[in-house]
């Protein structure tokens, strides 16, 4: 395995005395699809945060292709490469769902001309095509968590870090959503996904990490993961 | 020139009173209704003639007509809510700024019916309370209060509590705060939007009618009179935090400091300057108003 | 291209008007700009009401005699609104649309120094009948004069009357609000004050409309024998009620523009009695005329009748610019419409004017830091003695002794 | 739809560059030219309350600054009127970029306010500064040419609308802009910087304003800090935005022309009246905004919009209008 497109270094994130994240460490390869699996309250928004540069560390450090990005704003990340969907849906509800994708698309293309042709490209590839000028905010829950999608696409990010993108869809939806991640995978991009539906991290993750109460109990290959002791814990009650 | 330490801190709150009776109505409307208001100066003037009128029509002390001038008024911003609410109803164009426009319209046309109705001198409100004032020594400090402008923070103290009450124990208060709070889930739970917006701004007419009147003894009015208030009403507020009732009265007393500590202490040039340039700080290092509590 | 066609048609015959040959008529016309509304209405419409009050007068006697003739005036009316942008675009109207032969002026010399200009290039004589300051008329305007001569010639006057009470004034605070005539009013009391050996302890320029108690109670401390303010109306109001209310009386109070004004006395009673103030007229001034008003008791009931207030020298300054016009036509025997070289010749001859008017001497300067400013009066002290405004300085007008030290606020 | 608006653009253009050769009206074409100077600050003032969701109720500092520039420049220095005049544009935009930094951290009321403080502190300090001539202000050489001024007027406006128009409608500047308004933090994930956005949208809006504020120096050849740096500028420029509709550029167009045409015809007109054209004015503006909450543009456009849905025949619900050109719902 080359060095890790990501590296997280005992990162620690407290809000005053509640450690949100504690002192967490994991790598994650290109190419790979990891799962960021754990109860409610875990701390998985957090560590997105984190990483999406919305929340600096308080302790530990966070590489991404070998350069420190600790502390770096969001939109420098999203220069860098690092695109992220966000668990409470944010479309720009005044702007049309492909002027929506046209503003992500600046970030590579400056000029609109160019950016709006790299928008269609993404529409077609989310399946947004049809909806192009319809307002943002006139979408299904559905249309809405593709365009989080496109938006980020539109980054061409290397690392693409998708929050709860299948809850809450009916088993078709969240199929053809599972289908575009792995033709993502399949096109280089490396995916963080934080999922509560087990079936779906279970089914696409290459490796999995678990956190409970900001702390990672266990990480590994999805199966090994299911039988750790801790995680049925954490997961089935009689919290530690 | 320590002696005047003293006078200079009475004299802030004394001219911070004033400020109280012009911003806290504004900022209970703006908490409840989220109208930046451009006619409040206008109200004042309105309220300041009022009295004038009636005082010389009733020879009564002006204190006495507060109460009428109270009632005339929120009589007025009760019937005129509802016309602001249609105005603050726009889906597209942002209310906020709809009602500003509105009440800029109104302002103006105040102002010409002023200037036709009124005239274009100014006037006073005679009193009995201002013609005289406590003198008050203690060693070689000494300090000297205008009864008129005591009577005035007094009125203003008294204007705050009564608000105070009216909103922490009535259900009056209780609904008001739950529409200041969240317009919609008050709605749920019962609350009479328009009926409780309805009384705020009556209330908040009335009130800054009534410091018209108090302004009319201690200062003068005319029908120019407006802006200037509606300049000052709106830094107390927002400096105070909007919609934070209780910040009003600390809001005021600062900008009344910083006027007495720079007409004694310092180059009085520079007083306005001062004022403005502390307020602009402030904003900028607490953003929600002095006490970050604002809405 | 249907609608280009119909919006040129309406431009045209919107600017038409201008182009319709400018017929004989049997009155002048007049341009009156200012300000109605704005920060500086009150001076503003005291100065429109000298103006009414000398076209009414005038028109009710037939208009001006000249020749066999006579011409009546029609005013043209302009809210200058206290903003010099609005003074000139009055004063191009009334210039180029309404084309009035000559101008009465605004009352504020911000206003005045945008106006003059643009009656400059129309070649449109103005007499303002009350702008005091002294900028306008160091900038040297060919078409523009002034009844009221400005505050650093009448400044002076009634710190001299105060001057020689016994025990004379040693020590005074002398403020002014940071506008250009108030500012120009205080200079010209410092400058009076020091060359008298008057101490001068304090000397601001306080932000206008300010409350200034806390600076009077410091002011307390230092007891000066006088206190001098120069500012307008309202602001004169706010001082004395300031000192009423910490029961603070200096020596002498002095003030200057709004003493004379109808409002000051109203609204302060008898806390106004025995305020100094300038003034370069008074109903009781011993003045003789034969145009229009015989004297100053007459035109203070005439315009007492019209107005229902008494007047002040503001509004007779006004009222006087209309008769220096009037005068001046008379004396050049032109009938309207003026051409530019009646214009012409009507500026030589209120250069040369020297008349009795019931508002006193009129003398326009010819040159020096007074140009075109009325320096034929005789700035006087004015005080309020019950209830009514007094000349009390100089010596030779005066018609009354000045009451000096002022009866402290507790014992009136 | 784009060609009908070019042609419309060159026609309006074209009849108000002849304007002046078929007229010499000195009074009809300085009415113009301060019609354009409030286009100007109606729209400078639009692009970063309309677009960008900042409410700049100290609008009215950069006009005074850019006035007292090229004042100051020309009096002072000796300066030519054609160097004199950029200048302005350049301060206001360089106290644009000081101010703005600090300040933009600010949201909504408190934002205006903060602004307005601002404004009302530089007119003090215009008051006792000696440059600026303090409460006497200043005056410059009076050059009163109505047609080179108007012809300026119209340059100065019509680069500003066309600058505007390409940033706002063509360009990326103006969907980021929108986006930054329509929800900052989701926008930084999307790589965009809202503060530099936010500063680029304040300099944008402060240059055109300055520029215009040396033009009224030199047009009026006076200025003092009450009628530069007072509240005029800002309060007619918000209402004329306002009125006539945010977010969009017509709006503020339609908005200074009516409401400035409407007060110069009453207050020319009525002049007889004393203040009557003030009660007029202001009872038409309390009027039009109870009758068109959305202003004036947000609803023509709806009704245009409606009606064009209806001879679609689409069942138009008025959420999923398309409402890329009308006036937005400005956050807090």
């Amino acid at each position: 395995m080359s060095d890790p497109i990501l590296r997280i270094d005992s990162v620690t994130k407290a809000f005053g005395g509640l450690h949100a994240v504690d002192d967490v460490s994991f790598e994650i390869y290109p190419g790979e699809i990891i799962g960021l699996i754990g109860p409610n309250g875990a701390g998985k928004t957090t560590m997105f945060n984190i990483v999406s540069g919305y929340y600096a560390p308080t302790h530990g450090r966070i590489f991404f292709k070998g350069e420190n990005i600790s502390g770096k704003p969001p939109y420098k990340l999203a220069e860098r490469g690092i695109g992220r969907t966000f668990q409470v849906v944010k479309p720009f509800p005044g702007l049309t769902v492909l002027e929506n994708v046209i503003i992500a698309s600046f970030c590579r293309y400056p000029q609109r001309e160019k950016a709006t042709a790299h928008a269609w490209k993404i529409l077609e590839l989310s399946g947004l095509a049809d909806r192009a000028n319809v307002s943002a905010s006139s979408l299904t829950l559905a249309g809405r968590k593709r365009l989080e999608i496109g938006k980020a696409l539109a980054l061409e990010p290397e690392l693409l870090l998708l929050d709860e993108v299948v809850a809450g869809l009916n088993p078709t939806e969240a199929d053809q959503t599972i289908e575009l991640i792995l033709k993502l995978r399949d096109q280089g991009i490396t995916i963080l996904i934080v999922e509560h539906i087990m079936r779906v991290i279970m089914s696409i993750s290459d490796r999995v990490v678990v956190l409970n109460f900001g702390r990672k109990i266990a990480a590994g290959k999805p199966e090994q993961v299911a039988k750790d002791p801790q995680v049925v814990q954490a997961y089935l009650g009689g919290e530690a | 020139m320590l002696l005047l330490l003293p006078q200079a801190i009475v004299d802030g709150f004394l001219i911070g009173g004033i400020y109280v009776t012009i911003a806290i109505g504004f900022s209970l409307a703006y908490g409840v209704m989220h109208i930046i208001d451009f006619a409040v100066g206008e109200w004042i003037m309105l309220g300041a003639f009022l009295g004038f009128y009636l005082n010389i029509w009733t020879q009564w002390d002006p204190f006495f007509l507060l109460p009428f001038v109270f009632i005339v008024f929120a009589v007025i911003g009760f019937v005129f809510q509802p016309v602001i609410h249609r105005v603050l109803s726009g889906k597209k164009g942002n209310p906020l700024l709809m009602g500003l426009v509105f009440t800029f319209g109104l302002g103006l046309m105040f102002r010409g019916l002023g200037l036709t109705v009124f005239g274009f001198y100014s006037h006073s409100i005679p009193s009995a309370l201002s013609a005289n004032s406590f003198f008050l020594e203690s060693g070689n400090f000494f300090v000297t209060i205008p009864v008129i402008r005591f009577a005035g923070l007094v009125y203003a103290l008294s204007i705050t509590i009564m608000l105070h009450y009216l909103l922490k124990k009535s259900d009056f208060g209780l609904a008001v705060r739950a529409l200041s709070q969240n317009r919609d889930a008050a709605g749920l739970m019962g609350v009479n939007a328009k009926r409780t917006s309805s009384y705020v701004y009556g209330i908040y007419v009335g009130i800054s009618a009534m410091s018209g009147v108090l302004i009319g003894c201690i200062f003068s009015i005319s029908a120019q009179m407006g802006g200037d208030y509606t300049v000052f009403s709106f830094f107390v507020v927002v400096l105070a935090g909007m919609g934070y009732l209780s910040g009003v009265p600390w809001a005021a007393f600062l900008l009344g400091f910083v006027q007495s500590f720079f007409l004694i202490y310092f180059n009085p040039s520079y007083t306005l300057l001062a004022v403005f340039a502390i307020l602009y700080v402030v904003l900028l290092v607490s953003p929600k108003g002095m006490f970050a509590k604002g809405v | 291209m249907k609608h280009c066609l119909i919006a040129v048609l309406i431009f045209t015959l919107f600017t038409a008007n201008p182009l319709l040959a400018e017929e004989a008529r049997d009155f002048f016309k007049v341009g009156v700009i200012t300000s109605l509304s704005g920060d500086l209405a009150t001076g503003g419409n005291v100065t429109k009401r000298g103006y009414d009050l000398w076209a009414n007068t005038l028109n009710a006697q037939g208009g001006i005699q000249i020749k066999d003739k006579k011409y009546t005036v029609k005013l043209f009316y302009a809210d200058a609104q206290s903003e010099p942008s609005q003074g000139a675009s009055a004063a191009e109207r009334l210039a180029t649309q309404e084309k009035v032969d000559f101008v009465l002026g605004p009352y504020s010399s911000g206003v005045t120094l945008a106006v003059a200009p643009v009656l400059e290039k129309y070649k449109i004589p103005m007499i303002t009948g009350s702008a005091e300051s002294p900028l306008i008329w160091k900038q040297k305007f060919f078409y523009t004069f002034g009844t009221v001569p400005p505050v650093n010639y009448t400044g002076a006057t009634p710190i001299q009357t105060l001057a020689k009470m016994n025990p004379a004034p040693k020590t005074a605070v002398i403020l002014g609000s940071n506008d250009a005539f108030s500012k120009a009013t205080a200079e010209a009391f410092k400058d009076a004050a020091e060359k008298l050996g008057i101490k001068v302890l304090k000397f601001n320029i306080v932000p206008s409309g300010q409350d200034l108690t806390p600076f009077m109670s410091a002011v307390k401390v230092l007891q000066p024998d006088l206190v001098a303010f120069g500012g307008h109306d309202e602001e004169l109001i706010n001082l004395v009620k300031s000192l009423r209310q910490i029961n603070y009386t200096p020596k002498a109070l002095l003030m200057h523009y709004g003493v004379t004004e109808p409002a000051f006395i109203e609204s302060l009673g008898k806390d106004a009695e025995q305020v100094f103030g300038a003034s370069v007229w008074t109903t009781s001034v011993h003045a003789k005329s034969d145009m229009l008003w015989p004297d100053a008791a007459a035109y203070g009931k005439a315009a007492e009748e019209a107005f229902k207030v008494p007047a002040d020298y503001t509004q007779a300054g006004s009222s006087t610019a209309g008769l220096a016009f009037q005068a001046a036509l008379q004396k050049i025997e032109a009938v309207p419409p003026l051409s530019e070289a009646n214009r012409e010749a009507l500026i030589k001859a209120l250069e040369e004017l020297e008349i009795q008017t019931f508002y006193g001497k009129l003398k326009f300067a010819k040159e020096g830091e007074y140009y075109h400013a009325n320096v034929g009066i005789t700035p006087l002290t004015i005080q309020i003695q019950n209830g009514k405004v007094v000349i009390v300085g100089p010596e030779k007008d005066a018609e009354a002794a000045a009451q000096y030290p002022l009866k402290p606020w507790g014992q009136r | 739809m784009r060609h009908r608006n070019i042609l419309w653009f060159a026609s309006v253009l074209s009849i108000l560059l002849i304007l002046p050769l078929i007229t010499d009206d000195a009074f009809f074409l300085r009415i113009i030219t301060e019609a354009f100077m409030w286009i100007g600050l109606a729209m400078a003032w639009d692009v970063l309350a309309g677009y960008t969701g900042y409410l700049n109720f100290g609008h009215g500092v950069f006009f005074g600054i850019g006035a007292y520039t090229t004042a100051i420049l020309m009096m002072r220095s000796e300066w030519s009127f054609p160097f004199a005049l950029p200048a302005a544009g350049v301060v206001a935009g360089i106290v644009a970029l000081f101010a703005g930094l600090p300040t933009l951290r600010l949201k909504g009321a408190y934002f205006a306010i903060a602004t307005w403080a601002l404004s009302r502190a530089v007119q003090q300090v215009a008051l006792v500064l000696e440059i600026t001539g303090g409460p006497d202000g200043m005056r410059l050489p009076p050059f009163l040419n109505p047609k080179f001024f108007y012809m300026l007027m119209l340059g100065i406006v019509t680069a500003t609308f066309l600058l505007f128009w390409f940033l706002m409608e063509r360009a990326s500047f103006g969907l980021k802009v929108r986006a930054i308004r329509e929800d900052e933090s989701g926008a930084m994930a999307l790589g965009l910087n809202p503060t530099k956005i936010k500063i680029q949208a304040f300099i944008l809006s402060a240059v055109p304003t300055g520029i215009l504020g040396g033009m009224y120096a030199y047009w009026i050849t006076f200025i003092d800090p009450a009628s530069v740096l007072g509240d005029l500028v800002t309060d007619q420029a918000v209402v004329m935005a306002v009125f006539g509709g945010l977010g969009t550029l017509f709006g503020p167009i339609i908005g200074a022309i009516l409401i400035f045409l409407f007060k110069t015809y009453f207050w020319a007109y009525l002049a007889d009246y004393q203040v009557l054209y003030l009660i007029i004015l202001g009872l038409l503006i309390a009027l039009s905004v109870v009758f068109m909450p959305n202003g004036l543009w947000g609803t023509l456009t709806g009704y245009i919009g409606a009606r064009q849905a209806l001879r679609k025949g689409l069942a138009v619900n008025p959420q999923a209008e398309n409402e890329t050109e009308k006036g937005d719902k400005t956050h807090e």
